[in-house]
């Protein structure tokens, strides 16, 4: 049993380090309060004879303690805003220049619309290619920086792919541009992570990741089916 | 006091006395709880098992489920944590802690449990309407909850009497309903503290009762407003919220969240409130930096305000705001913690009396301490990415409300159940209550985590669709889950067995401050009559002072309020 | 003379249910703020012949805020009210009218919204 | 006077509760105000819508619940004094101004739905103005919501008047006051908002 799924995509491996930084925070944190407070009950525990202390902690000096502890969350608090910038910056913030294949990625009740560029290579022209069915499973190049434009026709949906930590809402009346970088060929499910009806939990896709050439291949067969 | 007779529609129905109308908020909203309990066991039966039938229901389809989840929601946040929480502690409470025979406005106070009443009768309905419950989520995100979207001319009375348009008026009423309270909360603590009472010697409880309903004012408008837009969007079809005619679907999680996210602390206020009262008593020792818990309290209420797009990151909302949100969202984890160590600390070093509350306080600090921790990781945004949706936010809001609302329940329950039933629980089942509980609730959520962290959607109907969620572990995960809930909620048979027969058949108290305790309410008679005290007490001293002393030649460790000491 | 108020009971004296007769300090001559409000209508009815939209916007909202203050510090006697009272009501509202602004604007005004045909 | 050692006692538990309540009417009005800014902002064409509306009823109307509250303010003066007849006077004025603004209102309403803008304004939303229809919604929404809040106060005028009549609750008549006040000083934004920002 692995914790996270398998970490496929550029960014996925940053973001399961962030995940063990911010645990090694939350653990350290969690297991000294749970360490005092399990002390203080078995060394506190009830005697006639025990005087209690009787700070009220007005003074700094008997603030102190509870000081240094926010301190040290207000640190790991940062540090892990620090951390992650990068990567978030990347994810959220910088779409890049070359993008390899553009695709349009819409929501519908309940499956997901795929929108290919035509031939000419450039996508919301007249010959772009549509796939709509339920289930089926779209063909993206490994290596490559794929841009998906995520919108939706009806409800709100989220694009999660999993593998790739790869989830975006689909908002309708907004087009949101993310991007994604595989680099481990196969096939991943495209889930809807975001409540959207009735068959919400069948609404299922496929990604097929493979080298440049299958695709190419994949892409060639399905320019071919259309001109039919 | 007052000796004037009551007929049993003014003594118990329509009551004007705080205590009656705490009653009758607390029975609501138990009812409500075991509503909501019952259809988290059918649907957790369901994620378990899911072609299986689930006994006392039957076949489970994809739309009921999402109701059922709804429902669940719904319900557990509006007619369970904030009726138990805020009205029914803070109606039994404010007066007495306040030296005081009644809230401000007692016939506000009758008309405030009334109109919640009929926001449950309203929720309640809307489950059984033609077309059956709202399915669209408790967070009522349109355009999927405004379904009447596509349609600009609807039937009015078919579209109001659909059941999310009974749960967006259901949830109007309640807010009304808080609104009268919260302002008869404060008007009572401003106006009518006992004698000598000044603000800095009110129990800590009252200054977070307070705390609770400003959160709740203040950032409740938005949501209202938003709400009302949605019910024009269903019941007259306007656009507010359909991109296509110019409106934004995003506008009403702004508003919702606005108000979503300081709703947690309205709820988590009432309880680190009860803990404040019952800690510092256990521990024969006074309350940590009382002070600070009030200044860190009122910076949280005010970070609170502007924290709530870290529920949206993923929402298509501006990536460099996403920032800010999540700077804030991580400053409010300081003040929180803060108020957490001074309750850990106030245990330091005292004379630790291991009575049934105080067990109930320690199981709430550990288990609210995970849920506050996993907090971090929902904070930072680029984990948030991934962690949004999944049933790792799940575990974290169970991990964090459960704790808030039943820890926080019991360990008021049987910390003051002596003064206001004037009888005593079974210690025993107490006992085995509390570690059911405990345990149950742990087995319950920490399985959730794991499967949040491998990428398990939430509010899915079943996982069967995708293979990936199927594996063998994730199955067991589910299993264990499911069936530690099953037990979990069995587990509080044994309380409701403890508290029916304790209120008729327990021991009677034999004093008036059983754990004593230094605040007012251990002052009055058990149980409080109408007007709650003989003599109406004058406060002398902070209601903290514990530790060894000398009074009147004998040795004890507590001084009330009230007591006047010859100097 | 506290007991006759039928108000107070026997040991709550020190609760202040009804305000004291000279509970205000005085009043304000309602009629000159009445006065001075029918002008400030009449000025910003003048925006008709203003173009320049800066400057509307200035009229128009300027003369709609010194209205409201005069509302809320004469006819409301705000001016008496303790500080609670100005936190409450008008510090706390703006602070989270803001806030909404605030967080809302980068959302609504700095993206691209498209309004597709269905 | 036993103790009021707290200078907040000087507030009385009902004009507390008042001003409370005001607080959170204001929010809630206020948010739906950030909301229609925010799409004021986004969609420049409402400038044209709001050039429909009846600008000189809006100030009319505006003129009318500015006296009113003047009316209100002098009822609240006179019932300090306990003065019966004059406080009754008044606030029928007051009433009276409520009933003209939302006569004014109707009136407004209906030739605005006779021209075709209605609530949800289907017209529009067939020739693809879909955001000008919602600038419609936003009017309606937003001075109807207003207009409840006047029919909510006159309402409340009236038991005031009914106790004041039976010389009881004297004090109330300051409550009632600065509910009214309150719906004013809303008007006071909405007028700029929906009728002259063209």
């Amino acid at each position: 049993m692995n914790i996270f799924p398998e970490a496929v995509s550029t960014y996925a491996h940053e973001m399961d380090k962030l995940f063990w930084l911010i645990t090694l925070f939350a653990g350290l944190g969690f297991f000294i309060t749970i360490g005092i407070l399990i002390y203080s009950l078995i060394r506190f525990r009830y005697s006639p004879q025990r005087k209690p202390m009787t700070f009220r902690g007005n003074t700094f000096r008997e603030f102190r303690w509870v000081a240094l502890g926010m301190a040290l969350l207000a640190f790991a608090d940062f540090y892990v805003l620090y951390d992650e910038h990068d990567t978030w910056d990347k994810m959220m913030q910088s779409v890049p220049e070359e993008k390899d294949l553009h695709i349009a990625i819409t929501g519908r009740q309940w499956n997901w619309i795929f929108t290919y560029p035509g031939p000419d290579g450039k996508l919301y022209t007249a010959d772009d290619v549509i796939i709509n069915e339920p289930n089926s499973t779209i063909h993206i190049p490994i290596h490559k920086n794929v841009v998906f434009d995520i919108r939706s026709v009806d409800v709100i949906h989220s694009v999660f792919l999993k593998e790739a930590r790869f989830k975006y809402d689909a908002i309708p009346g907004r087009t949101i541009t993310k991007w994604v970088q595989f680099h481990r060929p196969g096939k991943y499910e495209l889930i809807c992570a975001e409540l959207c009806g009735v068959l919400h939990s069948k609404m299922r896709n496929f990604i097929m990741v493979e080298s440049e050439e299958v695709f190419q291949q994949w892409l060639d067969e399905l320019y071919a089916g259309t001109n039919e | 006091m007052a000796t004037h007779t009551q007929s049993f529609w003014t003594k118990y129905i329509f009551s004007q006395d705080h205590k009656v109308i705490g009653a009758q908020y607390l029975i609501v909203g138990l009812i409500m709880a075991a509503v909501a309990g019952f259809f988290a066991y059918v649907f957790r039966y369901h994620l378990a098992y899911p072609d299986a039938e689930i006994p006392l229901w039957g076949t489970l389809d994809p739309r009921t489920y999402n109701m059922l989840v709804t429902t669940h929601g719904a319900l557990m946040i509006f007619w369970v944590a904030m009726p138990i929480l805020v009205a029914a502690i803070g109606n039994f409470l404010i007066p007495t802690m306040l030296g005081t025979d009644d809230m401000a406005f007692p016939f506000l106070n009758m008309l405030s449990f009334w109109v919640f009443f009929l926001s449950a009768v309203v929720v309640v309905t809307s489950l059984f309407v033609p077309g059956g419950g709202f399915d669209g989520g408790w967070t009522l995100y349109p355009p999927l909850s405004a379904d009447a979207y596509l349609n600009t001319n609807p039937d009015f009375w078919k579209a109001l009497f659909s059941g999310g348009s009974l749960v967006i008026l259901a949830l109007a009423l309640e807010f009304a309903s808080m609104l009268m309270g919260g302002i008869n909360f404060m008007v009572t603590t401003i106006n009518k503290r006992a004698r000598g009472m000044s603000f800095s010697r009110m129990p800590i409880l009252v200054w977070f009762m307070n705390f609770s309903v400003v959160t709740f004012m203040f950032s409740v408008g938005p949501v209202i407003a938003g709400a009302l837009m949605l019910l024009l969007d269903r019941v007259a079809g306007t656009g507010f919220y359909d991109a296509y005619r110019g409106g934004d679907p995003i506008l009403f999680q702004h508003l919702f969240w606005f108000f979503g996210h300081p709703e947690v602390y309205v709820l988590l206020f009432p309880t680190l409130g009860v803990m404040g009262e019952i800690i510092p008593t256990f521990a024969r020792k006074p309350l940590f930096g009382y002070k600070f818990i009030i200044g860190a309290s009122i910076v949280a209420i005010i970070l609170s305000m502007v924290v709530w797009a870290h529920h949206q990151f993923v929402a298509g909302i501006n990536p460099y705001m996403a920032v800010f949100f999540s700077v804030g969202t991580i400053l409010i984890s300081i003040p929180f913690a803060g108020i957490i160590l001074s309750y850990v600390a106030t245990i330091f070093g005292g004379n630790i009396r291991l009575e049934l509350p105080m067990w109930w306080a320690v199981g709430f600090l550990a288990t609210f301490l995970i849920g506050g921790l996993t907090g971090l990781y929902l904070g930072s945004n680029t984990f948030d990415i991934y962690a949004h949706d999944t049933s790792f936010v799940v575990a974290h809001f169970h991990y964090t409300l459960f704790p808030i609302t039943f820890f926080g329940f019991f360990a008021a329950f049987y910390y003051w159940f002596p003064k206001y039933a004037g009888r005593m629980y079974n210690d025993f089942l107490g006992k085995l209550h509390f570690w059911g509980t405990f345990i149950f609730f742990q087995l319950f959520a920490l399985p959730i985590f794991f499967l949040g962290l491998n990428g398990q959607p939430r509010r899915m109907a079943d996982y069967t669709a995708f293979e990936t969620l199927m594996q063998d572990w994730h199955i067991q995960f589910r299993e264990i889950a499911t069936i530690s809930a099953i037990l979990l909620i069995l587990t509080q048979f044994i309380w409701l067995y403890n508290f029916i027969v304790s209120l008729w058949k327990g021991k009677r108290v034999s004093s008036d401050n059983p754990w004593q305790a230094n605040t007012l309410e251990w002052q009055a008679p058990s149980p409080p009559p109408h007007g709650n005290f003989e003599v109406y007490p004058e406060v002398y001293r902070d209601p903290y002072t514990f530790g060894v002393v000398q009074v009147n030649g004998t040795k004890r460790d507590f001084i009330p309020q009230n007591e006047k000491l010859p100097s | 003379m506290e007991a006759k108020n039928p108000y107070v009971k026997p040991g709550l004296e020190h609760e202040v249910v009804v305000p004291p007769a000279d509970d205000y300090h005085g009043h304000p001559n309602y009629l000159y703020v009445i006065i001075a409000l029918i002008a400030l209508l009449v000025i910003s009815l003048l925006s008709d012949f203003v173009t320049s939209i800066i400057l509307l916007g200035l009229l128009v909202f300027g003369t709609a805020l010194v209205k409201s203050i005069l509302v809320i510090r004469n006819f409301m006697h705000w001016k008496y009210e303790p500080l609670f009272i100005w936190i409450i009501t008008f510090f706390a509202v703006l602070f989270i009218l803001l806030a909404l602004f605030w967080g809302m604007y980068p959302d609504f005004d700095l993206v691209k919204v498209e309004l597709a045909p269905k | 006077m036993q103790s009021t050692t707290v200078s907040l006692r000087r507030v009385p538990q009902g004009r507390l509760a008042l001003w409370l309540l005001i607080a959170g009417e204001l929010i809630i009005f206020g948010s739906a105000i950030v909301v229609y800014l925010l799409l004021r902002l986004r969609y420049p064409e409402w400038g044209a819508e709001a050039a429909k509306t009846h600008l000189s009823l809006g100030a009319f109307n505006t003129l009318v619940l500015l006296v009113s509250s003047y009316f209100a303010a002098k009822a609240h003066e006179a019932s300090l004094k306990k003065l019966k007849g004059k406080v009754l006077r008044y606030l029928s004025l007051t009433v009276l101004c409520g009933l003209i603004f939302l006569g004014v209102k109707s009136y407004e309403y209906t030739e605005k739905i006779s021209h075709g803008y209605t609530f949800t304004s289907p017209k529009l939303v067939e020739a693809g103005q879909g955001a000008a229809a919602l600038f419609w919604s936003f009017y309606y929404f937003l001075t109807g919501l207003h207009a409840l809040h006047v029919l909510v106060g006159l309402i409340a005028i009236g038991f005031i008047m009914y106790y004041v009549k039976n010389n009881k609750h004297f004090h109330r008549v300051e409550l009632v006051a600065l509910y009214w006040h309150m719906v004013d000083l809303i008007w006071i934004f909405l007028f700029p908002l929906l009728y002259i920002m063209q």
